[in-house]
Order: structure tokens, then C-alpha cells, then sequence
């Protein structure tokens, strides 16, 4: 355990055993399932709303269960607040929990949130008795918004979903940050463990990747390196980095050279 | 009957219900781990044995899937 | 242990405990030296050469060899080849190492390496037996230079020493790496775990770090960090990261939805 | 006779050795973890006892300290 | 002229002079509008509408008509989409005009953009017969909404009003640019020319800058600075840069070399 | 004329008519020649030494000795000193200039400068008469080396050749321009007007282009905005731009605003 | 009768016009690049000099000053 | 005899000058804009007619071209 229990991330009132989510999107085959959960140990696990032909659909859903982990619902792909009620209160059926990682896009090429349909959906969920994390912008004042709203964490992106470019605005999630008073998890973007960290050392209390390691060559390798980057960074955001100056600042004493 | 599920058209017995037509998707009248919509409205499980479905209804049955 | 036997590093021959070097400069008090080595678990310690009124000099050598972890004299704050050459003898003496991170460098304001300098101090230390590690720009020519000279490593700077920047030129060090076929040690300018995981990600085989540890609020805590953050990162690489793309990628499957 | 020691002029007794210096500034003929330089050059642990330190000479006492 | 005429800048049918918008915020002395506006040549000059307690108000009013350039007054520091309307009623009353920049911001600490107020204040003033130009965030959806509420125009910032930190986030640039079908002003955040020519390589139509002119050491200087800085960065957008690439390509022949 | 005579850039004496340097490689067609250098007004144009094979080499000596513009010979791919030294001579003898533009790289790959063999062949080149202005590395301690080694000008590179990179590490070039009294010229990786621009911005005295003319999709266009670019970012350096700050500062009145 | 000017109680005689007040703190009925606003809705220009005020109104007179 | 001019061997009548190469060549003893080695040493265009070739003589002649 690399975070001490008073250092827990609390969401809604639960502790969280960890500072990593984990998204399934993209996984290549089920058996990978248990090893990266070994490896990533992370707090919640997200899975997707779809039509089923079968009850089984692979058994990702046996899987997760088999690991005893938190499992996450979404609502990506909604278009409107109607659709991401409907699918959440779907979720909260098939999977017995209120808590529902909330997306609402603008459209399905950029995916990015449509923060007017997200405020709808997020006062309508938390009406129903929802737990609701917003997948959102990196807008402050929205962010705002939405913990007046009721949501219990918020989740601001770093870049496009599935693009690995990481955090774009630092400047904008250090304000996310400074804004509200509930979790700030970094949801999209994150490509690599550098990314993780950097999110943390920002402020995050949390981080969610999906693709970064679902797509990874080794992604088992990826899982334990973004749990090890979460880590790094909270840790060091804790630590109080030295500031950053423009200057160089001698590591060896000036005195007492020879010659 | 004609009802709609999961997009496409279904023929079933007059006065078959939730738990029927899961029967005959599913070899299962309560299956783990899905959900049920009738016509854009949660259809709780305990309702589903009871709930009968009427000519034109729309049918979602949904399960968790990988999503990041 | 997060790296495998097989992956090991290797210096002239020598395996390696771990990736990340640690430079003592700027210690608050020896007391600290345990509780750092133990979070850090550094593959080498670093230290300077300095005239000296008493044996003990605060204890610190004491300390070091108590946690029995390995040494790496420097000659921080050389200006020439011959200083930088008699320094290293007498740490050869004084340590009973013939290892030595070489420092030769152009002012004592900037504190950047004197790369012709550097050149020569290296041949010269090479051919009296020693095994050289120097401290260099992000030059990949140098790089070659100093390895065709008989350096058993490379150490780029990321930014000048102290200042914290982080890896102001990512694509140099990618390119130092490419250029030399020895271990490559990123040095100076680390200010926090993500700029230690960052360097690991480019291809780095290890990081030094000394200022960002030293003087962090918490140097136990940013011991922890780093180390954590170099581990990371090498994991990462070694995972094979997604591509970065301009355009978002769903890691939701579309089919399926509802409504 | 006088020689640099760290920098500082020293007055010591004629035909003083290397080791004799270091009884005179450290209490003992061989510290540990250090090391000495001779006019620019490195005189060996080994050579201390023997080594007669004349007038002028150059002495650099050393040893390791914080650095990074 | 910098810019062919079949280049012009077209507003809600209105041909602009130029691509470079002129905030007068932070102006130390009147006396400077007539060789600022030489300088400059902007396209439109914005003002804020403030209670009075004479006429003559310094003679900014006077200073700017006598230049003859077009005022764009603005809806600054209005939290609300009621005080916003309003403002631009008794701007259009003042002025004589009806056009004006709408901002709604979410606080006057960090002076973001409110976009959920802004909607509202965009759509009634629109139904007012306004020309409406919104100060707004990077968002690509809510630029979308924005025109689709009748904007003529979306004035996306850059990084916060007055922080010179230039564009944070030119991926988030792009992807207004790319949602919308109208013209594009980056505002906020210019602090020099590079920024403004960066602006416009991304495929912004103009750039607005106040505090930059403003506040410069030589505010004329800047002046002049920023026009070229767009021209600058328009031309280059036309002209089709060089791809970047992550290898060097020889710009001088390889073959028919001496020796 | 953009900057006024007080700020002409002098070169070992000689006033040169502006700060944008343009290099020939990679020109699709000479009868560009007229327009591009019409649009760009440079202060000097680059041209390699090749074996010939004919006199007319296709006219692009003649072009240049039409439009009267300053010839500056490079050494481009010269591999050693001895070579370059040659090069220049036989420039000197064939174009009757004792300026030269000495590039020595360390591989033909990445066209990367090897500092050591340029300060060897600059300091023979200077003995021989020659004003040398030396392509180097961002390294601000060579540059000072060059300078004392008696070179009229150091000409750092933001980033490799061709590679339209822009400046990768614009704290080196600051340091570059604060080590050294002589002009300070960028050299190799602009891309666009804003690279131009930001290089001025960072105190470099002139800036060279190439590829990012003679491969754009409109070279014409491009060397104008070059032109426009390089005047910008002087201007804007010399007006004093405002500091960045992390926090916004309103550019419009707080007092005042109604209701 | 007392009027709010500008955030200000202000005493003018009963039946003062728009136009009043603007002579009284401008000495001109009808100042150029000026607007007023009563109870937070415009007073068109054309209107000031028929538009009677009543005690306790709101009145803004506002201009432009600068402004990013 | 024979020698190289620009990588390639070349025969040249004995007692052959640079400039008569340079007719030869370019049909010109004094072309404009180009230089010559001659063994790796710059031959002056003052001494092109006077500058006799020998065997195996390296000669490059060179011009100014494109170059960044």
C-alpha cells in the first residue's frame, strides 16, 4: 500500500482503495481482466450500457465480479440528458449501484462533454439518488456549476478520449482544482505513466484510464505503470516539489575545492 | 403480437410478458446482470414476471459491456 | 522489487540496484540520509570532493557507509580538465572507487558542462583506469564523443541543475539516446516525479536526482516519489505506449446504445 | 618550516612527514575516507609514513561531503 | 495593406479594416489612442459602459471618434445574463450601435467565461436584433451552440484576461475553429507577437488584445507589434507551412560535396 | 522599412539591411527567386558549394547577383574541420566574400553540429580572414568559445534542420543570448511566422530560414510572413511585453458597473 | 421627491423629467455618447425630456470608459 | 596523362593548364562564380593560365548552388 489510510480518497461518503479507475474500453480479451486488475489495483472499475444478444457478453462482467471490485457504470455515447437518465437508471438495474460515471457529449467525432446536457443529466441523477461523477471540460466555473448541482466528484479532461496527449492545460485543471471542494479525478487524455503523475502533482485526487492501457502493447505492463504513476505523483504533490526557477542553484558546496 | 427488441421487430404471443419474452432471449426469466426498458421506462425485476406486454412495444434488454 | 532481474541495470559490468541515482547536495541533516536511502533505494549515492578541517565533516560519509550503498564521487565545480582529473584521483583515494561522475563546467553561474573540457578530462580518466560517468549537455554528438572516448555512461542534463525545469528538450534526449548504445542517465533538472518518469519514458536507463529531493518540503516523501516515478516510467516505456493523435477514439463501443 | 595546508600557511618541524600532518590536524596518521594531495599530486595512503614534507609544499586534505 | 481585400474579414456583413481587435482596458493616458490606433489599425476598439458623473469621461470617447475606428463596447464584468442584457442596451443606446462583445463571467476573481449565463444572454440578445460577439472558453461545443444560438461571431480565449500566458491550449483552438462556420477571434491571454501569430496559424480570423498594448512597457510599440504579429501569422496560414517531423531533412544538396 | 536605423543589425561591421536570413535549399524553381526575396528583404541568402558541372548551375547565381542581395556561403555537410576549411576557401575564391557560414555536422543524419571540430575549423577560419558565423548547438558555453575563438556572430539551432520544429528549448536560446556580446542568429527548425517571431521574442538579433520558404505550399507567401514575423517578435522584444501571470488581471474598470 | 442616482439618493423637485436630472448633473438635457437607464430598463434618448421620474426610481446615466 | 576532375579520371594532353581544363570543360579559361582545387589547395584565379596540371592531379571545380 503506497498511500496511508489517512490519505484515502473518499467519494459520496466511500473510501476508495485507491487513487486509480480504470476503464475497460478497448480490452482485447477477458483473460487480461484479472491480471490487470492484479496489477492497476484500482478504486472503480467503468463498463459501458449496451443491448445485449447474450447474457454472457464475453463475461467481462463475470470477471470484474469474480475481483470483487467497485464497478463503475457510464452513460458514454449519450447525446442528450434524456438518453444519459434512461441509461443510468438502466445501469443502476442491471449493476445494483447508484454511483454512475456521467457522460454527455456534443457529438461522436470529438466526443467531447456538451457541459448543457451534462448540468440537465447531473440535476435530474442527483434528483433520482444518484451518485453522479461528471465526465466535463476543464472549465472551472462548470465545474463549479456542477458540484452546486450535487455531483460528488468531477471529472475534467486532459485531452480528447483515446488521444494520449495527455494534460493539455495544466493551468486549466490547477484551476479545476482550486474551484470545488469535491474530487477532482483527470478523466481523457492520459497516454503514459508521466501523465498520471503529472495530473496528480497538479491537484488531482484521482486518475481514470481506459485506452492508455486497454491499447498498450503490453497492457498488464501499462496498468502497473499508471498505478505507479498515480501514485508518484500524489506523493509528490504532498512532498511540496521545489519551485521551478530560471536559474541554475549549486547541489555541491562552492567552498573547499582544491587548486 | 409484433413488439420491437433491441431495435428489431419480435413476434410474440399475445400476453407474453417481460419475463417471457427473456425466456425466449435468454433460456431465463430473470437473467444476472441486465436490465429492462419498456418503451424508454426502467422495468424494475420484480415486475418482470408480471408485466405484460402490449402490440408495439420497444424493448431494451442491456447488460454492462467494456467502456472506458 | 518493480524491476525485474532481467531488466538490471548495467554499468561497466556492474549490476545495479535500481535506476534512480541520488545526489546528496543540499541535505537539511544527515539524520535524513536513512529515511531517504530507504525510500529511494538508489543505485548510487552521490558526493563532492572537498577540503576537509576534521574527519567526521558531519558524519555524512559515516551514514552512507552504514547503509552501505554505493558511492559516485563527483568533481562538481571544476572549471578544467586538470582539476576535474586530480579531483577524481583523490576521490579514488579518499572512496576507493575508480568510479566518478565527471563535471566539468564553462561558469560557475550557469553551471553548465564545458563540453571540450569534459572531452579531455574523459580521455585523460579513461586511460588512468577509471570508470567514467560524465555530466553532459543534450548534445548526441557529444554523446558519441564521449562514449568513442571510453565512458561507461552518458548523463544529459534535462534543464540546468537545481533549477527543477524538468526535461526542457524531450527530443534531444530522445536523440542522445539514439546516438549511444551505453546507459543514459538523465542528470540535472529534475524537480518532481513526473519530470522522473518523463525521462524514463524517452528512453532514460536512469535518473539522478538531488536538489528535487533535498530541498522538497518533504525529502523523505519526494525520496519516495522519484523513486516511484523513475519505476514508472521505465514500466511505461517498456509497455509501449498508445500513439498520440489529434483526434478523439472512443473507448466506449457505439453499437448497441439504447433509445 | 612553512607549507599550505587547505590554502592556510602551517609552520611545522623540519623533515615533518605526511602522516606527522595528519596527527597534527586529525589526531591520527591514517583517517579514514580521506584523501591528500602533494603539490597537485595524489600522495597514497600507503606512502604518508615515508613521505617528508619540505618547504612550500603544497598540502590538499580531502575528503567526501554533500554534493550532487 | 498587409492583406488582399478578397482576404477581408466579413461580420454579420460588415467588411472589417483589419484582423487585429483593440481593447483599451489598462490605458495609462489618453493622449495615446490617436498613436496606438496608428499603430494598431484595428479592425474595432472595445470599451466597457460604466456609470458617469460627467460628460467628458477623460475624452477616451471623444479620442476614439475623432480616430474614426469602430466601437465594439463589451458586457465586462456583467455575472449574470440579466445585468449582461441590460448592458448591451444602453451600450447600443450610448453608442449608437449594436454590436457589442458579450462576456458573462462566472466570478471577477479568475474572470472565466460563465457559458451557461452566456447562452442565455447570447439567444435574448440576438432576439434583440444584436449583433452578438461572445467571450468564451476553448469549448467547441459551446462555440457550436453559440452560433446555432445566432452568434456572428465566437471569441474564444486563450489563457485568463490579462495573464499573458498566450494560447494554453492550441489544440482546443483548432477544434473551435473547426465546429464553427464563423468568424474566430481569440481573445484574452495575447501577452506578444508570437502569440498573436500563433493565434492566427491556427486558424483564428483575428486576435484581440488589450492588456498586452495596454500595459506594455511601450504600448505604442506593442501596438505595432501585434498588427504585424497577425499579419504575419494569416499569411503564414495561407501559405501551407512546411509538416513538422521529428528528423532533420537536408536543406542543402548531399551530392556533388568536395574532398 | 519595419525597424528604423538606430536598430540595424551590424555583422563584424557591416550594417545589414534586416534580421530575416534566407537559405536556397530545397527552392522548386529559380524564376522564385525575384518574388521570394522581393517578399522577404533579407539581409543575406545562403548558398552551398557544390561541384559543377556547367556554369549556369541552372541560373541561381545569377539570380542572386541580379537582385544585388548578399551572398553567404555555407559549409553544409562538411564532416570535419579540414573539409570545411577547404569549402570556404574555395567559397571565398568562386563568390568573393570572406564571410561564410561554417557548418560542421556529426552525421549526415541528423545534421546535427559537432562543436568540437566547428571551434577547430572556426578558430583556422578566423586565422585565414574569414568573418565566420558558426551553426551550433543551443549550448550558450560554446557559443561563448566561438566568440572568444573570434567568429563575428554564433547561430544556435532551435531545432534540427528541416525539421519545422520551432524552438524546442527556448530557455537555452535566452541563455545563448545572455552568454555572448555578438549578434545572436536562429538557425535551422523555424516552421512558421509565430517560430520567427518567439525567436526575436527571446532576444536573438536576426533569424535564418530555409526549408520552412522554400517548401512551403506558397514560398512567396511564406517568405512574407516570415519577413512580417521576424519584425514582429524585434518590436514586440523591444516594447517590453507584460510579465505572465498564473491569475487573470481585468483589462476593464470594476467600478461602475450598474445594477 | 428622492430619486437613486447612480447607487446615490438624490433630491429632486416633484415632477422632475429625465431631461432634469441630466441638466442637473451634466448642465445638458441631452449629452452626447450617454445612456440612462430607469429601474433597470433603457430610456430611450428621444424620451428624457417627457419622461417623468417618481419618487423612489433608479436611474443609471452610464457612458464608455475603457475596456478590454 | 590522366587525372581526376570532380571524382571522374579525365585525359588531358601533357603540360595541361587549369585554365585549359576549364576550356575544356566549360569552353571558358576564366568561367565567372567558380572556384578550383587543385590536390586539396585552392588554385587562385590569377593563376588558372599559368597553374600547370600533372599526372594524377585531383581536381574539383565547384560553384555556388542551392543551400540552406
Amino acid at each position: 500500500m503506497t498511500t496511508p489510510c489517512s490519505d484515502d480518497l473518499v467519494i459520496a461518503g466511500e473510501v476508495l482503495s485507491s487513487r486509480l479507475f480504470l476503464g475497460t474500453g478497448g480490452l482485447p480479451q477477458v483473460a487480461l481482466v484479472a491480471p490487470i486488475l492484479a496489477a492497476a489495483r484500482p478504486a472503480v472499475v467503468t463498463v459501458s450500457i449496451r443491448r445485449t444478444s447474450s447474457v454472457a457478453e464475453g463475461g467481462l462482467l463475470a470477471a470484474l465480479r469474480d475481483a470483487g471490485v467497485r464497478l463503475l457504470p457510464n452513460t458514454a455515447g449519450c447525446l442528450s440528458a434524456r438518453e444519459a437518465v434512461i441509461t443510468a437508471e438502466l445501469a443502476r438495474e442491471a449493476l445494483e449501484t447508484n454511483w454512475v460515471k456521467l457522460e454527455v457529449i456534443g457529438d461522436e467525432r470529438s466526443l467531447l462533454p456538451d457541459v448543457v446536457e451534462l448540468l440537465d443529466a447531473a440535476a435530474e441523477l442527483v434528483r433520482r439518488g444518484f451518485t453522479v461523477l461528471p465526465y466535463s471540460t476543464d472549465d472551472p466555473v462548470i465545474a463549479r456549476r456542477l458540484v452546486d448541482a450535487g455531483c460528488a466528484a468531477v471529472m475534467p479532461l486532459g485531452s480528447p478520449i483515446g488521444s494520449g496527449l495527455g494534460v493539455l492545460n495544466p493551468h486549466a485543471i490547477e484551476a479545476v482544482r482550486a474551484a470545488v471542494d469535491v474530487p477532482v479525478v483527470l478523466d481523457a487524455g492520459v497516454g503514459t505513466a508521466s501523465d498520471a503523475a503529472l495530473a496528480m502533482e497538479l491537484g488531482c485526487d484521482a486518475v481514470l484510464a481506459a485506452t492508455a492501457v486497454t491499447r498498450a502493447d503490453d497492457p498488464v505492463a501499462m496498468a502497473r505503470a499508471l498505478r505507479l504513476g498515480v501514485d508518484a505523483g500524489r506523493i509528490a504533490r504532498q512532498a511540496g516539489r521545489i519551485p521551478r526557477q530560471a536559474t541554475a542553484r549549486a547541489s555541491s558546496p562552492v567552498a573547499g575545492r582544491i587548486g | 403480437m409484433t413488439i420491437t427488441h433491441n431495435g428489431e421487430a419480435l413476434a410474440l404471443e399475445a400476453r407474453a410478458t417481460v419475463a417471457d419474452l427473456l425466456v425466449l432471449r435468454f433460456d431465463d426469466p430473470r437473467p444476472h446482470g441486465i436490465a429492462v426498458a419498456v418503451n424508454g421506462e426502467v422495468a424494475p425485476r420484480g415486475e418482470w414476471a408480471g408485466w405484460m406486454l402490449v402490440e408495439g412495444d420497444v424493448i431494451d434488454v442491456v447488460t454492462a459491456v467494456q467502456g472506458g
